[in-house]
């Protein structure tokens, strides 16, 4: 499949963008929690589930969707929500627990939420499948050509949210994929342990749906699978899965001593990283010069600076505000 | 509603009534649940309307309560107004976490962003023999976790002007009906499910209590059957020349304090009568409002009646023992005058 | 495959004796509800979902099960609890509310517990899945070759539980059978509007389990299949997946109004009745005596009428007795 | 347990004792769940069984709660005692199905025929930032249900006497330990999460309130960090010359009444407080047994604090500002007295 230049540079430049949103964000989880590591302390207090490794699945999808495409997403959020477009400064300023963040502070890194364009996660394993599910319904009930993409963890498709989603998307013929980010752990349990098919692309067959699966954490694969799943679902044409092998680099959460996995696993994965991996190929077989992909990073860089910028200047909200908002009028 | 046209309607004719006229006014409503479509609902809450308005807005689901009620999240966030049937409410832990994590908290943790105009509608209640898994109201379950409004209405009335009320809504509302309350065929035959319901759409705020009997030496609360056995109690707590002012409830949240407190001011003597739980249930919230908000009117103690905290037994004669009833309340009425 | 003429003669006598007690509870449960209906009403009040016409499922796989062996079942549970083996008196008298039924009337027809012989059923579809998982994961710690059944109808199998269990059950190989009653419908919706395949077999697929499929509600492919099926699963195997296309001759639920089917439906179906096939078979192709079924048939009839007869003659429970047995002691 | 050696110890660590003692007692115990193995469970309750019992005793399960707790039942059917860890009590709604329709009904509805000898253990509460999906105590929501006990002790000491009782009782337990009461070296640090704890096995006995603080002018009820923060305010009150008897509920079902009621006759005032939503919670329930039994010895109006009833928002300053502690209950204890 040839892909265009310019996806390949969107491709590029998102992942970079992530990536280097997340070590930023690696780094402000520590402020205030050193040197004794206390979750509730610092600027970003709480739970910090980074996706460190895992951009391939983000960016090789989010590429062939537009504002109106609903993508729901897990407690794993940050990759999704930036190759959506979700608005940096707010979503910065959310996590930091400021007034400004897409929920006024009150929902945290776990739930973002920004309907401008139709992105939502949570923090309940399985749960945003059956949102995309309703918002598939409401494109196909609109006569629209929107998809819902769901992205959740390998582990996630165990739970029965999984099965019964799938099957109503498959039966009503619905505009719905199910990404399933194989990162080879639910926290500590290596897939092995929670799974009894080698990968859930096979699951498809118990829905009548296309199954697909991307090897090798592989953007320019990932890319290729969306592009077919995704104008399917345009084009009426139903639900699909797609599995991609991927991986965290990071604990399942900051402060996750992982000693249920060997210490140079990741050092082995780092070696052959799939942003490093596409920026070679951008260079030998695009022609980009060096000089160019610079270019891309400190914007990318720019722009997130510039929001850990805002969100840090960013006030708190009142606290008599958590007594807001809790019905809309 | 004075004046207009009325006629005698079932609670279940009502509730399809509401429905029926917020679909035809409004492109975004749509139906969707177990049994919704040809059946009409196990409970008859949507007779006619599969009929009126097709598969496409009146859908059957698979039994896969998580996926659709999830589904009717996810729709709400597009711009629809979904309507979802849970056929009994005994039935929520299958689809708890999308009610409670997702539907109710989604528009808070989205600081107001995003609304979620849902109506989820569940049947409750027993006295029927239907046992442990179906017999239940669970009131207080969902009442206590914060982000929905839940209301339980009474009548045939209400049941059109609430049901309404909650479609309009831009919040997601738990709206139960209670089963005997239906006025369908085939179970008692209540008066009180049958009644006056004008022809128009009408609304009845949500949140409301109502005061449908006054009186001055008793406050009983109930709310749906409760309130039906309190004021049969009432008519013969009349006889031995007791007052026994009735308040149904209607809506468990938000929760009217003003209309009980102002009662208890009057009548300064508080039963609670509730067909859920005893423990942790209606009953102790609306008690513990009177502890503390209307302590120095309380010229006695108050008094809770309610399933007594065990599941409900399937034969009839271990079922009536559990279920409040209007003899019960009448005793208990009697008992709390006389202290 | 050669089957014994004592499995042929034992399914013939419980698929008689479950035709029999449950047109007899059809006339029970209507007795003091005439001539108006009242679901509270009568003898044998509450919801009533009789299983006629569904047998074969029962008596096909309960032939090769031992008393150790559990058995789960849904809301429609007589077939299941007869070929099992539960105490027909007590079953009944708990169907009618008495003192000494299986439960002291507290649980009532779909809340049967017998553990003398292993079974128990529920009134919240696909519930029982899981209940069968544990009682398989007991027997694999204890180091027996029990095996645990869990019926459930065509409509469960796009419930979540089913989807978590399979799984599980898959993941550690454990003796789990789930047979899935294909009888057309759950409540008023046509499988074909439940379900996005055509059977559920296939779904065995997304577990890498086996799955079988037993056409045209008959109980000789029925005990073909389960006899694999439970073989291996003692044979530490692993679980599986059966479905047998079956009808339910009467409605949902007693009272049920049936709009949502063809009038002639269930009179075609009765016309290739399973028992009355059996019969035929056993006279033509195994030489049994009419007289010899007749005697057989005898023989069930008058051990349902005792158990209608115990039941009838039974106590109700004290009133107060409703506030025993929360806790156990 | 006077006289016996004891040792320091973490909540956590008291928790996974328990087990352990009762694991290498009774071979039919083993622990289920999401990261109870090599992880040690995801707030230690787990910690070091892996190691000691292996794989075939402390299992890893997918993420499957409706599949592992309903698989409890059915082991439990079969005579094993499984401990099934909830994660996070935030997640029951995927799996409430098999914990209140079956497990706490099975054993009613055969009539006392099935017992159901299981440990349903699960992380509560709030307080570092985690959100409104994982911050919940949800005391009411259990207890307000009939046929589980549930539990929630606040100490090492009654974590582990506690556990050891719920192993060993024939019904199903809750049993809800505090994450900031584990004395985790990655949350706050209390003091109250380390304690002494004995050596050997011993039983704590669930629904026992433990009155933890005597005093004459006014009764304060808690439960797990509200008994702690009562604690701290009954310290400051003291100061002022104001006694405040502390009461740590423990167990919400069975409920210890007697204790309260006693603790009203010596005080005449009552404050309760709850890390769990206001309305239709425990405070509700505490409230209405004082209205319904101690009217008479109230000098005051029963007061209430517990979270107002919204999601627990995530943002620090809201959160605090939501949940209870000892500043707020010494404010309120103070207003009350002078009341
Ligand atoms: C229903 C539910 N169960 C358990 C959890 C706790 N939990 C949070 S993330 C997680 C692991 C998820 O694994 P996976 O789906 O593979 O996603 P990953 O974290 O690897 O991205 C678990 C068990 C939860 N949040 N929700
Ligand atoms: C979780 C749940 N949802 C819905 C119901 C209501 N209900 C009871 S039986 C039934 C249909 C079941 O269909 P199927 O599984 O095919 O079994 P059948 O009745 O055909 O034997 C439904 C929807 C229930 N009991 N539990
Ligand atoms: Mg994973
Ligand atoms: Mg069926």
């Amino acid at each position: 499949m040839a892909i265009s230049k310019n996806d390949l540079l969107w491709m590029y430049e998102n992942m970079y963008k992530i990536r280097y949103y997340e070590d930023k964000m690696a780094e402000a989880y520590t402020e205030g929690k050193n040197p004794v590591f206390n979750i509730g302390a610092g600027p970003v207090p709480g739970e910090m589930h980074l996706a460190t490794g895992q951009e391939p699945a983000a960016v090789g999808i989010c590429v062939h969707l537009k504002k109106e495409d609903t993508v729901t997403s897990p407690h794993r959020p940050h990759h999704h929500a930036i190759a959506k477009g979700v608005d940096l400064n707010k979503m910065t300023a959310e996590i930091f627990g400021k007034e400004t963040g897409l929920g006024k502070g009150k929902g945290g890194h776990m739930h973002l939420f920004d309907p401008d364009v139709k992105f939502s996660c949570g923090g309940i394993v399985g749960a945003g499948i059956p949102h995309a599910l309703g918002a598939a319904l409401a494109a196909k009930k609109k006569g629209k050509d929107w998809v819902a993409v769901s992205f959740i963890g390998e582990g996630a498709a165990n739970q029965g949210a999984f099965h019964e989603s799938l099957n109503m998307a498959a039966l009503w013929n619905l505009p719905l994929i199910v990404v399933i980010e194989n990162n080879q752990y639910g926290i500590s349990v290596p897939k092995t342990a929670s799974t009894s098919v080698a990968s859930n692309d096979v699951r498809a067959a118990a829905y009548g749906i296309k199954g697909y699966y991307v090897k090798d954490n592989d953007p320019i694969s990932m890319y290729e699978v969306s592009k077919e799943a995704v104008e399917r679902a345009r084009r009426g044409e139903g639900p699909s899965i797609i599995e991609i092998e991927t991986y965290r680099y990071l604990g399942h959460f900051q402060g996750d001593p992982e000693l249920y996995r060997d210490k140079n696993e990741v050092s082995l994965l780092r070696d052959k990283d799939p942003i490093i991996r596409l920026r070679n190929l951008l260079i030998s077989e695009q022609n980009i010069a060096e000089n160019d992909l610079d270019i891309i990073e400190n914007k990318a860089k720019q722009e997130v600076d510039a929001a850990y910028q805002f969100a840090r200047s960013s006030n708190y909200p009142n606290p008599e505000d958590a007594l807001k908002d809790l019905y809309v009028s | 509603m004075q004046g207009t046209k009325t006629r005698l309607l079932t609670g279940n004719k009502a509730m399809a009534e509401a429905i029926k006229l917020e679909m035809e006014r409004d492109p975004n409503v749509f139906v969707m649940g177990e049994d919704v479509g040809v059946y009409g609902g196990i409970f008859g809450s949507t007779e006619g309307l599969f009929q009126q308005f097709g598969s496409d807005r009146v859908i059957d689901t698979p039994i896969s309560e998580t996926a659709f009620i999830g589904a009717a999240i996810g729709a709400a966030t597009e711009g629809m107004r979904p309507i979802v049937e849970l056929m009994f409410v005994d039935f929520f832990g299958v689809c708890m976490d999308q009610i409670y994590n997702h539907m109710a908290k989604i528009p808070y943790m989205s600081g107001g962003r995003v609304k979620l105009p849902i109506v989820l509608m569940t049947a409750v209640g027993g006295g029927y023999s239907d046992a442990a898994q179906h017999s239940q109201t669970l009131y207080a379950t969902f009442a206590h976790l914060p982000g929905m409004k839940v209301v339980a209405p009474s009548t045939p009335y209400d049941l059109k002007g609430m049901m309404i009320s909650a479609i309009r809504d831009d919040n997601p509302v738990v709206f139960m009906f209670h089963k005997t309350l239906q006025g369908l065929g085939w179970m008692d035959q209540l008066d009180a499910s049958v009644g006056h319901v004008p022809e128009e759409a009408y609304t009845v705020p949500l949140g409301k209590a109502n005061v449908v009997r006054e009186g001055k030496d008793i406050t009983i609360v109930g709310i749906q059957m409760t309130t039906h056995h309190a004021l049969e109690a009432a008519k013969k707590l009349e006889q031995e020349g007791i007052e026994a002012e009735v308040i149904d409830l209607r809506s468990l949240v938000p929760l009217d304090r003003e209309t009980i407190l102002q009662s208890i001011k009057k009548t300064h003597r508080l039963l609670v009568v509730d067909e859920d739980y005893l423990s942790y249930g209606m009953t102790a919230e609306i008690a513990a409002i009177a502890a503390e908000e209307g302590l120095y009117d309380l010229e006695a103690p108050v008094k809770r009646l309610a399933v007594p905290d065990v599941p409900i037994p399937f034969s009839r004669p271990l079922e009536q023992f559990v279920l409040p009833n209007a003899e019960k309340i009448y005793q208990e009425a009697v008992k709390l005058v006389n202290e």
